[in-house]
């Protein structure tokens, strides 16, 4: 039994070692923690004192890095902001969907960024600007304010049905993060990138399922940010 | 000491992924009846199309559609063109109107409520016929 | 298998450093970046108050005022020509990460806006300035996103999650190159170039309460000081005064900045009476100080280790549009309402100012006359220039990264261009192979966990925000046990695919060496001066101090120490008030 | 060890190298072409369901909920019906469009499941022909169907 403020955590975790077998396997391990504790302290607690085989990625621990987005309980979220408390007595814990998993809860990340470069993520003016700053209001900055936030750690894409079943989709985080630069007053490609996405694999294969907006650790309005991409290539044809 | 540790057979993925239920499913309901409605259609044009064979031909025909369960499966064929209509035109505000998308969860539980009212008239009307 | 890669200059960390280094190299030469991690993972992107800068957008400043406080904030351990230095171009960096996209938040007239920081004032310290440009409480994460875009957009090349363990040198002492372990395969890698710079960053791992990400443990210090390579004013180290109570995750000097105090436990905002013209705002070490003085006199909250950091008489617009993030910390791992209820905080283990001793070009310089290693480079936290001296000033580091990266960048590039490329020794994995070989290969009965913990423990408590000389003895003789047991560490994981188990146990190597420096550093420094506090030494004493530390690794693995002296300039020390 | 000049010569199929696939440079050269098939397709779904939404909706409240239903569908029923210009016209609207917006409906469902390019042609390709016969069938009865050749049917 737990400690007196300790609370006993049972994790069952989605394991995959292509050195050990070929096929992935479920394990379960329980352990103390306090229910303050994030999920990502239980899963630590794990490797570091029950089994050390067990890997993740993880590095800031405080949802800023997007190391650590896991599927828990069904669910796409960062280990490090989901606290004991509101999982225990018992969580499930599998790498995220959709991309292939490389060992337990590490994915291959590269089609991920191959879809985030794609999207031509960084700003493009060609005009001289001067030895000032280009000038913005804080209207116009606002306009994207809410992009910015992105993190890249793909809860958002492998949260998507769409991403899941198809190897084409660039999948939420590419189209949020073209938003960014879609909507800065200060850039000049929002054409070309409007034309990438107007593509079979961009944005109007977005079927509005909700889950990457439920899915952001940071609260990003994920399908609105798509919607209004998608409107941009409408209005930017009409 | 509470740690342990068991090592289980793969039960395999299967696990739904738990997303928005408002957004996921309503999805998944619209493939759904899109599906069954295009299916449905298909048959439709075919049947219809024996109108052109003359009355006895074509009654033979649509005398199928007067058998209870049929019209039971016509019932469901209702509802799934009345959903696939009423979700999409939810689709449509949130597609042309981005700012909808905050207010996504009150337009699903709209949409499934005026869903509901209308087929229970249509069940008012319909299900008679079948239990007739 | 070991792979060779060639390049004219290579890049050791992705973080702000590494990558502004990088953009400014792949200019003109081919250049490789090896990351540990993915480069958006980088510990810059947890920054975030702001960088600051003398634009003068809101109100009256110059660079020579940002210099000054740099200094005075640096208790005058700081190099005043890099200062200088760095205050200059501050402005030009500013600048530049703006058309590369930066989103700044802006003023009405669509200026970037600023806003004020922790120790950086008006005319010599007359009041608090506007210096600090910002994206709300985000800066770091816009940093590390807008150097990573440019890089994309430059077609710098990646080599991301390898993890570089040996710093190859001829036998005449120039870079060659370095050893790299690739986390996906388990394979070694070896890089050959002309240049090589390392940005790593920080080691705030070594300390139990710590802002910084699991990652940070001192690989880049610690490997060139494996290769005899001095480590410079490794006793200098920032405990930020307000990282979340227990968990460390720090809360923004822009809190204090946009108007939040701190209060103590009887909900007196204690910090008028240490710094009574810029109250909370004062430079971190003694705000660190202040709260450490009060917990230890009975004044902390319910009688416990924490003080008050409050919010919430700022309104919900600022504190939703100015800092999100750190509010959300709040909510999310306290379960507190910043809007509402003030924030439990205490100091934590932010930041390292000493490190890879570097010149203004980046460039490594051994011993007291500097020697330059060729070819051999460090920026950002990694490195120790030394602009932050004895202390930071809040929104120094990511000004610190952006212009000695690029600085670093430029002279590594100047140097591949002309360099030939060095001949590797024969076999150069072969100690790495060797490591591994232990760590794998031997069943032994100790626990990376238990040691680290242990050290991270110790560490805390004995070298943390107060230091005392007995405490700092018990320390060096906890150290070589720790080590010894290290020797006898067992790695479950024998597999070759992603083994985070023998990636963690090699980390724990560098932290131990990483620690050995700041115990001996702060024993032999008996004075206080910024960061570093000697309780049984509580006065800056610059007849005997006013130098840099040398810390050497001996060949029987204990530290020899050497000085060096602080290059000064216009600014005379006088004594540190605020 | 011979110097080598070339970044990637000697990586081996070089997995964990992130920036693999190099972007065009340049501006100008960075332009794809405007290939938006799947922007028109996702607007013609829409313009087509508000359009269905009258036309199906219609259909189902008259036939399937009007009187008693498809109790009274019979010969003379249509071809009643079908002497009106409107009815043939909405109900040759609504095949066409129904047909369409199916069709498609079906080759999205077939772009996010099935990834092998022949396997995803060949459904498609299957629908579309059962789609064209139909339509074309549809079409035909319609346009040529004639009541005067069973005297006797129209009510």
């Amino acid at each position: 039994m737990a400690g007196p403020g300790m609370v006993d955590l049972t994790l069952r975790i989605r394991r995959f070692n292509p050195d050990v077998r070929p096929d992935p396997w479920w394990e379960e391990h329980t352990i103390e923690a306090e229910p303050n504790d994030r999920l990502l302290d239980a899963l630590h607690r794990v490797k570091w004192y029950q089994d050390g085989t067990l890997s993740l990625r993880r590095s800031c621990a405080h949802g800023i890095c997007g190391s650590d987005a896991m599927l828990i309980n069904g669910r796409n979220a960062l280990a490090c902001k989901v606290l004991v408390k509101d999982v225990a007595p018992r969580v499930t814990v599998e790498p995220i969907r959709g991309l292939p998993v490389l060992k337990d809860l590490i994915v291959d990340m590269e089609p991920f960024f191959a879809g985030y470069r794609s999207i031509l993520p960084f700003l493009v003016n060609e005009s001289d600007p001067g030895d000032r700053e280009r000038r913005q209001s804080p209207e116009e900055r606002a306009r994207f304010d809410d992009t910015t936030k992105c993190i890249l750690c793909a809860a958002c894409t492998t949260s998507c049905p769409i991403f899941w079943g198809d190897g084409e989709y660039v999948g939420p985080a590419a189209i949020v993060n073209a938003h960014r630069f879609v909507f800065d007053s200060r850039d000049q490609a929002g054409k070309e990138r409007l034309a990438i996405l107007a593509e079979k694999s961009g944005v109007f294969r977005c079927r509005t399922t909700f889950n990457c907006t439920e899915a952001c650790p940071r609260g990003i309005k994920v399908t609105q940010a798509i919607q209004e991409v998608k409107r941009a290539v409408l209005f930017n044809r009409a | 000491m509470a740690d342990r540790q068991t090592r289980r057979r793969d039960e395999g993925y299967g696990r739904l992924y738990r997303g928005s239920r408002e957004g996921q499913w309503s999805w998944v309901l619209h493939r759904v009846t899109g599906v069954v409605v295009i299916l449905f259609l298909f048959a439709h044009v075919l049947d219809t199309a024996v109108v052109g064979w003359g009355p006895a031909a074509y009654d033979r025909v649509v005398s199928i559609y007067k058998n209870p369960v049929v019209q039971f499966l016509e019932w469901i064929l209702v509802a799934a063109v009345l959903y696939h209509a009423f979700n999409g035109v939810r689709i449509m505000i949130v597609d042309f109107w981005p700012r909808a998308a905050r207010r996504h969860r009150e337009l699903s539980y709209g949409t499934i409520g005026v869903f509901v009212a209308v087929m229970i008239w249509v069940s008012i009307v319909m299900l008679p016929r079948v239990f007739r | 298998m070991t792979t060779v890669h060639t390049y004219d200059a290579v890049v050791v960390g992705a973080g702000g450093a590494g990558l502004r280094a990088a953009l400014e190299a792949s200019k003109s030469v081919r250049t490789a970046v090896i990351s540990k991690l993915y480069p958006t993972r980088s510990h810059t992107g947890a920054a975030q108050g702001g960088m600051c800068a003398a634009l003068g957008n809101v109100e009256e400043d110059y660079p020579e005022w940002h210099a000054f406080d740099t200094v005075k904030g640096g208790d005058y351990l700081v190099d005043q020509p890099a200062a200088q230095l760095m205050a200059r171009e501050a402005v030009d960096a500013v600048i530049e990460l703006e058309h590369w996209g930066f989103p700044f938040n802006r003023t009405p007239d669509g200026k970037i806006d600023q806003r004020r920081f922790g120790g950086h004032t008006r005319n010599h310290g007359e009041a608090p300035v506007r210096r600090a440009c910002y994206a709300a409480d985000r800066t770091g994460h816009m940093i590390l996103q807008t150097l990573y875009q440019q890089a994309i957009r430059n077609d710098v090349r990646f080599f991301n999650e390898f993890y570089v363990l040996d710093l190859l040198l001829t036998p005449d002492g120039r870079a060659a190159g370095v050893v790299a372990y690739e986390l996906a395969s388990g394979e070694l890698h070896v890089f050959r170039a002309k240049s090589i710079l390392f940005a790593t960053g920080g080691y705030g791992r070594i300390f139990r309460v710590t802002s910084n990400a699991h990652t940070l443990t001192g690989d880049g210090p610690g490997l060139v000081y494996r290769r005899g390579i001095p480590l410079e004013d490794m006793e200098m180290y920032q405990f930020h005064p307000t990282g979340l109570y227990k968990l460390g995750i720090l809360v923004s000097e822009a809190a204090r900045g946009e108007g939040g105090i701190l209060l103590n436990g009887q909900g007196e905002r204690f910090m008028e009476r240490y710094a009574p013209t810029i109250k909370d705002l004062a430079p971190r070490d003694m705000v660190s100080r202040a709260i450490y003085q009060e917990i230890k006199e009975g004044r902390g909250v319910d009688g416990k280790d924490y003080v008050l950091l409050d919010v919430s008489h700022l309104g919900a617009e600022v504190i939703d549009e100015k800092l999100p993030d750190v509010t959300d910390f709040a909510r999310v791992y306290l379960g507190v309402e910043p809007k509402r209820e003030p924030i439990p905080i205490q100091p934590t283990a932010h930041y390292a100012m000493g490190g890879i001793p570097t010149d203004i070009d980046g460039r490594v310089v051994s011993g007291p006359e500097e020697t330059p290693v060729p070819g051999l480079y460090a920026a950002g936290e990694s490195a120790c220039v030394s602009v932050h001296g004895g202390n930071r000033l809040g929104t120094n580091s990511l000004l610190d990264i952006v212009v000695f990266g690029r600085r670093g960048g430029a002279h590594m590039a100047e140097y591949a261009r002309s360099a030939a490329l060095p001949a590797l020794p024969d076999e150069p994995e072969r100690p790495i192979a060797q490591l591994l070989e232990h760590l794998l290969g031997e069943s032994g009965d100790q626990r990376v966990a238990d040691i680290r913990s242990e050290l991270q423990e110790q560490m805390f408590d004995l070298a943390g925000v107060v230091r005392r000389e007995d405490g700092l003895r018990k320390l060096l003789d906890i150290l070589p046990g720790l080590r010894e047991r290290y020797e006898r560490i067992t790695v479950q994981d024998k597999g070759r695919t992603y083994n985070t188990e023998l990636m963690e146990a090699l980390e724990l190597g560098f932290m131990l060496d990483v620690s050995d420096t700041v115990a001996t550093g702060a024993l032999a420094r008996d004075e206080s001066r910024g960061a570093h506090y000697r309780e049984d030494h509580p006065l800056r004493d610059d007849v005997h101090w006013l130098k840099h530390s040398l810390a050497y690794r001996q060949d029987d693995g204990s530290v020899r120490l050497e000085f060096k002296d602080v290059k000064m300039g216009p600014y005379v020390p006088m004594e540190r008030k605020y | 060890m011979a110097v080598d000049t070339e970044p990637s010569s000697e990586q081996s199929g070089h997995r964990a190298d992130s920036l693999g696939t190099p972007l065009p440079r340049g501006v100008a050269g960075r332009a794809r072409p405007a290939r938006g098939g799947e922007f028109w397709w996702w607007l013609f779904m829409r313009v087509s369901g508000i359009v269905l939404l009258f036309l199906a909706v219609g259909h189902v409240l008259i036939m399937h909920l009007g009187g008693s239903g498809v109790e009274r569908v019979n010969f003379g029923f249509v071809a009643t019906r079908w002497q009106s210009p409107l009815w043939r016209t909405w109900d040759w609207l609504l095949l066409s469009l129904a047909i369409l917006h199916g069709i498609n409906g079906l080759r999205v469902i077939t772009l996010d499941y099935v990834r092998r390019p022949g396997v995803r042609l060949t459904i498609n390709g299957f629908f579309t022909i059962v789609g064209l016969v139909l339509f074309a069938l549809g079409t035909i009865v319609v346009v040529t169907f004639d009541p005067s050749k069973w005297p006797g049917v129209i009510k």
